[in-house]
C-alpha cells in the first residue's frame, strides 16, 4: 500500500465537546486507500514546529478521498488545526501504520477518551463487510461526545469516571455491570485502560487487539522514535521492539507489552 | 547553455550530485523509496550499524523544541548480519551510492563492523564517533583529539572502502577534531552530528525523553553547522560532508559555499518526505540561475 | 491560599523574584521602560561595559535564523564613565537590582571596570568572558579552565559586590568551565552565552553578517541552554541564572526546574517587548496552579 | 513620545505593482501618534521567524488610527503581510524612530524604488503645514506605483532605469533633465542613490535629509544592532555610531557616513 502527503481541504470543523473537534478533510490520494484503524500525520503550518501530529481515522469516505479526524486540543499542534475553517488547507501524510482486522462473531470496541474516534470507523466497516455483533463501550472521563454515532451499529455502552452517566467506573466496570461477553475485543485509549483489558482478554481467553500511541517523529517507520517492547524479537528490528507507527498501531495484545 | 555538472568525488567515490540522507532519519531507504526515487541521491547513508543488534533506549524517544528535535534513539539497530542480508541488497537495486554508518561501543566492535563490511558493496563508511556510551572512561571518543585520531588510524588499517569521520559538534574546537581525523588518516568528513540537548515538560515536571538528554537536529541548529563546516573547510584538506538543519535547496548551498562538497539532509525527511529530490532539484536551479555550469566551483566559494 | 514566595536569593542579594534580563538586549533598561515597569523585575542586567567606549563591529550586525538570530554587535559600548555617570543613576529609580556586565579585552580591563564600580550602587557583577577578542592568543577566557579560574580569582579579589561569572557555551564540557569558575571564587554562575554560528546569503554570496560568525541566540538554543543549566546544576554549589531562548512562563519554570536560581530573558524581549513581565505573571500563575508557594523548592526539582 | 506594541487589524490589502503591495491597518495607538518619516516593526505570525520586519509609514490617518504601509515582498516575512486580508489581525510595534521635519520653501522630496512610500506622508503633511513647493521625484527600476497619488501635492518626476517612462537613469538624472532646484532634500531609497544625493546637497548646498535601512532586532535603540557611522561622537553612544531606530532613520546627510 503506498503512502503520500498531500495538501488536503478542509470541508467541515466542528466542536463535538469543550476541546473536542471533528475536522473533514477532502484529499486527493489518502482517503481513497485508507482502512479502519490507520492514522495520518497532520502538520502543523507554523515552520517552529516541525513534527507530525499523529491522528486517528474516525472515518473514511473511500468513495469521494475525504477522512475525518476527530481530536482533542491539548497543544499548540492542535489548537492550530481547531482554527482551521472550510476551504482552508491541510498538510497530511498518509494512510499510515497497518489496521484493526474485520473478524469476530461478538465484539468488544472499546474506546477511552480520545481512543473512541478510530472505534467509529471499525464499527461501519464490521457492519459493512461481516455479520459481527458489535457491543460498544465508551469510557469517559465527563463530557461525552460521538456515543450517538455508534447507536446505528450495535448496543453502545458508556463509563463515565463521575457517573454523570452509565456506568460510574472504566470500561471494564460497564461491561461486568452490563454481563457482556465477546469473542473478539477492539480498543483504544490510556495505556493504563489498555494493560487493564489486556489482563481481562487472557482471563477470559479472548482474541485482543489494540491501538497504541507514541510520540512519533517519521511517522512511517524509519526513524525508531515511536517503539513499544514486543515479546518476541521482531522481524524487522531484530531485537524486542516493534515500530508503533509501521508495525502497528494495532497490535496483538499478546505481543506487545503496556 | 552547457550541460550542468553537479558531480562531486568523496575520496575517490564519485557521487551523481550531492545530495545524501542523514544517518538514522532514512532507515536504509526503504521506507523513503515510497515518496522518493533513491537512483535521484548522490548517496543514501545508513542509520548505525553495530556488531550486534542494539534494542536502543527507553521511550519516548524524541521531543520536539522550537524549529528542531531532541532524539535519543540510543542507535538501536538489527545488528550487521541482518543489515548485510536484508539492507545492502535493497540499496543495490538503486542507482546510488551506498554509505554505511558504523557504531560502536568499543573500538574493536567498530572494526568488527569495518571488517564485516569489507567485501560488501559499499562505497564508503561513515564512523559516528560520538555514540553516548563508549570504553573511554565516558568521554566520548569524537571529543578528544587523540581517541579520535587513534580510532581513526585503526579502522584505516583495516577498512577497505574509503572512511568518513563523522564528528561531534559538543567540542571547543571543531578543528582540533578535524585535523586529529586528517592526521588518522581520515578521507572524508562529516559534520555536524546532533547537538546535546534537553527538554523539561514543566507540566508532568520530567523529563521529555526517557535518556533526559537528546541530540538537537533540524532548522534550529543550521547556524552552527554552517560556522563549523566553514571552519574544518579552512583547516583541513579533506572533503566535508555537510549537515545539519538542511531544508531547502538555499540550505544546501550554503553549505556547499561554506565548504562542504556534499551535504546530508535529515530531520527535514521527517516534515516533507520529498525534501531530497527537491534538494537535488532545486541546487540544479540555482546553478542555472547564477549560470553556473559545475557544482565544484561553488564549493568553498565564500571565503 | 498562603503568599507565594517568589524571592530568590543570589549569593545575599534578594531579588523580588527570578525574574532578570538578558545582558546586551535590553541597553541599560530606558528604552524598555516605555514598554514595561522595571520595578516589577527581579534585577536589570545592563549591555557589557568596558573601560573605555568600544565602537563595536561594522555592520549588518545581525541575521534571522530559524528560531533564532545570530549577532555581533561586537560589545558596543559607551564605556565606564559614561555609563556610571547616565545609566546606573537612571536604574537607581526602580526598584529593581542592578547588575553590570563587564567586558574586557585583558585582565586589566575587567579589573579596572571592576573597580570603577566598586563605589557604585551596583548589587552584582556579571563577567563576561567570552569576548572574541581576548589576549590568551584568541581563545577566550571562557573555554579555558586555567583562564577561567585565574580571572575569577582576580576580580574576586578587587570586587566589592558579589561576582557572577558568565560562561560560554562552545565549550566540550561547560562543568569544568563551571568547576574552574567556583575553584576562582565566584559568588554565581550565568550560562549560556550565545553559541558561536554562521549564515551565508546564498543570493549575494556573503556572510550575512559583517563579521562572518555571530552569536546564536533565542529560543533555537534552548534546549541546549537547559542541559548546560542541568549539568552545571549538578556539579556546583553555586547558583545558577539560566538563560537562552526564554520566552515564556513555561519556558522560564524550564530552567529552574533544571536547576537555575534566577532566569535572564533576552532575544525575546525584541519580539515581545512585554515579555519580562509577562514571564514574572506568568511563573505567578504557574505557581498557583501547582499550588506550591515558594519558588525555592522548584529550583532543581527534576533530577 | 510613546510607542506599543499592538494587535492591528487589516482593513484593507492591495497589490499596487507586482510584488508590491498596500495594506491599511487599523490601530489602537500607534496611528494617532505616529509622525511623517516614522516606521513600525511588523512580526510575522510565523514562529520560526523572530525579528520584526521595520517598515515605513506611507500614509497615516491620525484621526482613525489608522496607517499605511505600501511594501515590497522580498522575503518570507513580506510574503506572509501579503497574504492578509481585510479583517486578519497584525503584529505592529510603534511609532519608531524620530521623523521628517517640516521645513524649507521649495523642496525635493525624492524616492528610489521602495524608498518612496514614506514621501507620501511626507507630502501631506508639508502641504497642510507648510508653505513648501513640493517637487517629487520619483526613480523606479520598471514598473511604476503610488506616483498618480502625489500628484495632488506639486509636481512629479518620474525616472525609469529603462526609460520605459520620464528620464531615462536615475533621480539625480530627473533633476538635471527637468533644470530643478531647491532649498530642502528629503530623500529615501538605496544607499547609493542617497550617497549621490548627499554629493550633490553638498556642491549645491542644499540641507538634505536622508532615511536610512539597517538590520533591526529591537527597533527602539536597546540592542544596537542598526547603527551607522557618523561623523561626530553621538550623544547617546558615546562613540560614532547612530542607531537607526532611534536616532534615525532620518538624518541630516552631513551627520552621518553613507
Ligand atoms: C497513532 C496515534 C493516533 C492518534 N490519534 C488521535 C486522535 O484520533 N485524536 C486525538 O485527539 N489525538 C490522537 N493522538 C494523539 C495526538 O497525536 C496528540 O494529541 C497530538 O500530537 C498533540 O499535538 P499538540 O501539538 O497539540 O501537542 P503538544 O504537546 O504541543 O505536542 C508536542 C509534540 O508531542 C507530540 N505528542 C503530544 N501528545 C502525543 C500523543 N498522545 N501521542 C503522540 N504524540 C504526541 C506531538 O505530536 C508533537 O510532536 C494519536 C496519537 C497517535 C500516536
Ligand atoms: C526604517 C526602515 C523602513 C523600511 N520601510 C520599508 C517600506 O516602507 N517598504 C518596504 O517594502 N520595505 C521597507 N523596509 C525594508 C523592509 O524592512 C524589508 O524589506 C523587510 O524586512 C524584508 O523582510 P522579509 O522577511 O520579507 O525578507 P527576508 O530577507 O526574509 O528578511 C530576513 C531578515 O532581514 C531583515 N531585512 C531584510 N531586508 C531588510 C532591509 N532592507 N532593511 C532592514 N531589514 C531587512 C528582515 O527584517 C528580517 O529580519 C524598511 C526598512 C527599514 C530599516
Ligand atoms: C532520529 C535521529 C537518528 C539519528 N541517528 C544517527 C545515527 O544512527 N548515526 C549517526 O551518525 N547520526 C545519527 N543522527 C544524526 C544525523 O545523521 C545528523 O547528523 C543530525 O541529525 C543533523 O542533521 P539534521 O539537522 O539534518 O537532522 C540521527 C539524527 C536523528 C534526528
Ligand atoms: C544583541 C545581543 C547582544 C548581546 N550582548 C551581550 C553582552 O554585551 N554581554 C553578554 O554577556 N551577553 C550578551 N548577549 C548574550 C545574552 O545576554 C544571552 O546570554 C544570550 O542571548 C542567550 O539568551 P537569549 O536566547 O534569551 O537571547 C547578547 C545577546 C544578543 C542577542
Ligand atoms: S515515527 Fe519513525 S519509526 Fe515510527
Ligand atoms: S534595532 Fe536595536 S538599536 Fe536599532
Amino acid at each position: 500500500m503506498s503512502k503520500w502527503k498531500e495538501t488536503g481541504t478542509v470541508i467541515s470543523q466542528e466542536m463535538l465537546a469543550d476541546g473536542v473537534y471533528s475536522m473533514w478533510i477532502q484529499t486527493d490520494k489518502i482517503g481513497k486507500e485508507a482502512l479502519q484503524g490507520q492514522f495520518v500525520s497532520i502538520y502543523t503550518k507554523d515552520s517552529g514546529k516541525l513534527l507530525p501530529r499523529p491522528i486517528s481515522l474516525c472515518e473514511i469516505d473511500r468513495e469521494q478521498g475525504r477522512i475525518r479526524l476527530v481530536y482533542r486540543v491539548v497543544g499548540a499542534g492542535t489548537k492550530e488545526f481547531s482554527s482551521y475553517q472550510a476551504g482552508d488547507t491541510v498538510e497530511v501524510m498518509g494512510p499510515l501504520g497497518n489496521h484493526f482486522p474485520l473478524k469476530g462473531k461478538k465484539a468488544f470496541l472499546i474506546g477511552g477518551g480520545i481512543g473512541i474516534p478510530p472505534m467509529l470507523e471499525l464499527a461501519k466497516q464490521l457492519e459493512k463487510e461481516t455479520d459481527c455483533v458489535k457491543q460498544m463501550i465508551l469510557g469517559y472521563r465527563d463530557v461525552l461526545f460521538l456515543n450517538k454515532e455508534f447507536e446505528s451499529y450495535g448496543d453502545v455502552y458508556v463509563a463515565t469516571e463521575d457517573g454523570s452517566v452509565g456506568t460510574k467506573g472504566n470500561v471494564l466496570d460497564a461491561i461486568k455491570e452490563n454481563g457482556l461477553e465477546a469473542d473478539v475485543i477492539f480498543a483504544c485509549g490510556p495505556t493504563p485502560m489498555l494493560r487493564a483489558i489486556k489482563e481481562y482478554a487472557i482471563t477470559n481467553n479472548i482474541e485482543c487487539y489494540v491501538s497504541l500511541e507514541e510520540k512519533m517523529a517519521c511517522g512511517i517507520g524509519a526513524c525508531l522514535a515511536c517503539v513499544c517492547k514486543s515479546k518476541e524479537v521482531d522481524h524487522h528490528t531484530n531485537v524486542n521492539n516493534k515500530r508503533i507507527c509501521k508495525d502497528g498501531p494495532v497490535f496483538l495484545a499478546t505481543e506487545v507489552e503496556l | 547553455m552547457e550541460q550542468l555538472n553537479t558531480q562531486v568525488n568523496l575520496a575517490g567515490v564519485i557521487l551523481k550530485n550531492p545530495v545524501m540522507t542523514a544517518s538514522g532519519t532514512f532507515g536504509s531507504g526503504e521506507e523513503y523509496s515510497e515518496f522518493v526515487d533513491l537512483s535521484r541521491l548522490g548517496a543514501v547513508v545508513t542509520k548505525g550499524v553495530a556488531n550486534i543488534p542494539w534494542p536502543g533506549n527507553a521511550t519516548p524517544r524524541i521531543a520536539e523544541t522550537q524549529g528542531g528535535m531532541l532524539n535519543a534513539i540510543g542507535l538501536q539497530n538489527p545488528g550487521m548480519e541482518v543489515f548485510c542480508k536484508r539492507d545492502i541488497p535493497f540499496l543495490k537495486k538503486f542507482d546510488t551510492k551506498i554509505i554505511v554508518n558504523v557504531c560502536g561501543k568499543t573500538t574493536e566492535d567498530y572494526l568488527e563492523v569495518v571488517e564485516r563490511l569489507s567485501d560488501e558493496p559499499v562505497d564508503l563508511l561513515e564512523i559516528n564517533i560520538s555514540c553516548p556510551n563508549v570504553k573511554e572512561g565516558g568521554i566520548a571518543f569524537g571529543q578528544d583529539p587523540k581517541a579520535v585520531e587513534a580510532i581513526t588510524k585503526a579502522i584505516k588499517a583495516k577498512a577497505k572502502q574509503p572512511v568518513i569521520m563523522k564528528l561531534s559538534p559538543n567540542v571547543t574546537d571543531i578543528t582540533t577534531m578535524a585535523k586529529a581525523a586528517e592526521a588518522g588518516g581520515a578521507d572524508v568528513l562529516s559534520l555536524i552530528n546532533t547537538i546535546t540537548g534537553m527538554k523539561i515538560d514543566v507540566n508532568r515536571r520530567d523529563f521529555a525523553i526517557a535518556n533526559r538528554t537528546g541530540g538537537l537536529s533540524g532548522p534550529a541548529i543550521k547556524p552552527i553547522a554552517v560556522r563549523m563546516v566553514y571552519q574544518v573547510a579552512n583547516a583541513v584538506k579533506l572533503p566535508i560532508i555537510g549537515m545539519g538543519g538542511i531544508a531547502t535547496p538555499e540550505d544546501a548551498m550554503e553549505f556547499i559555499l561554506a565548504g562542504a562538497t556534499a551535504v546530508s539532509v535529515g530531520t527535514a525527511n521527517f516534515y516533507n518526505p520529498y525534501a531530497t529530490v527537491e534538494i537535488v532539484e532545486g541546487i540544479e536551479k540555482y546553478m542555472k540561475q547564477y549560470k553556473e555550469t559545475d557544482i565544484n566551483n561553488l564549493i568553498g566559494y565564500v571565503k
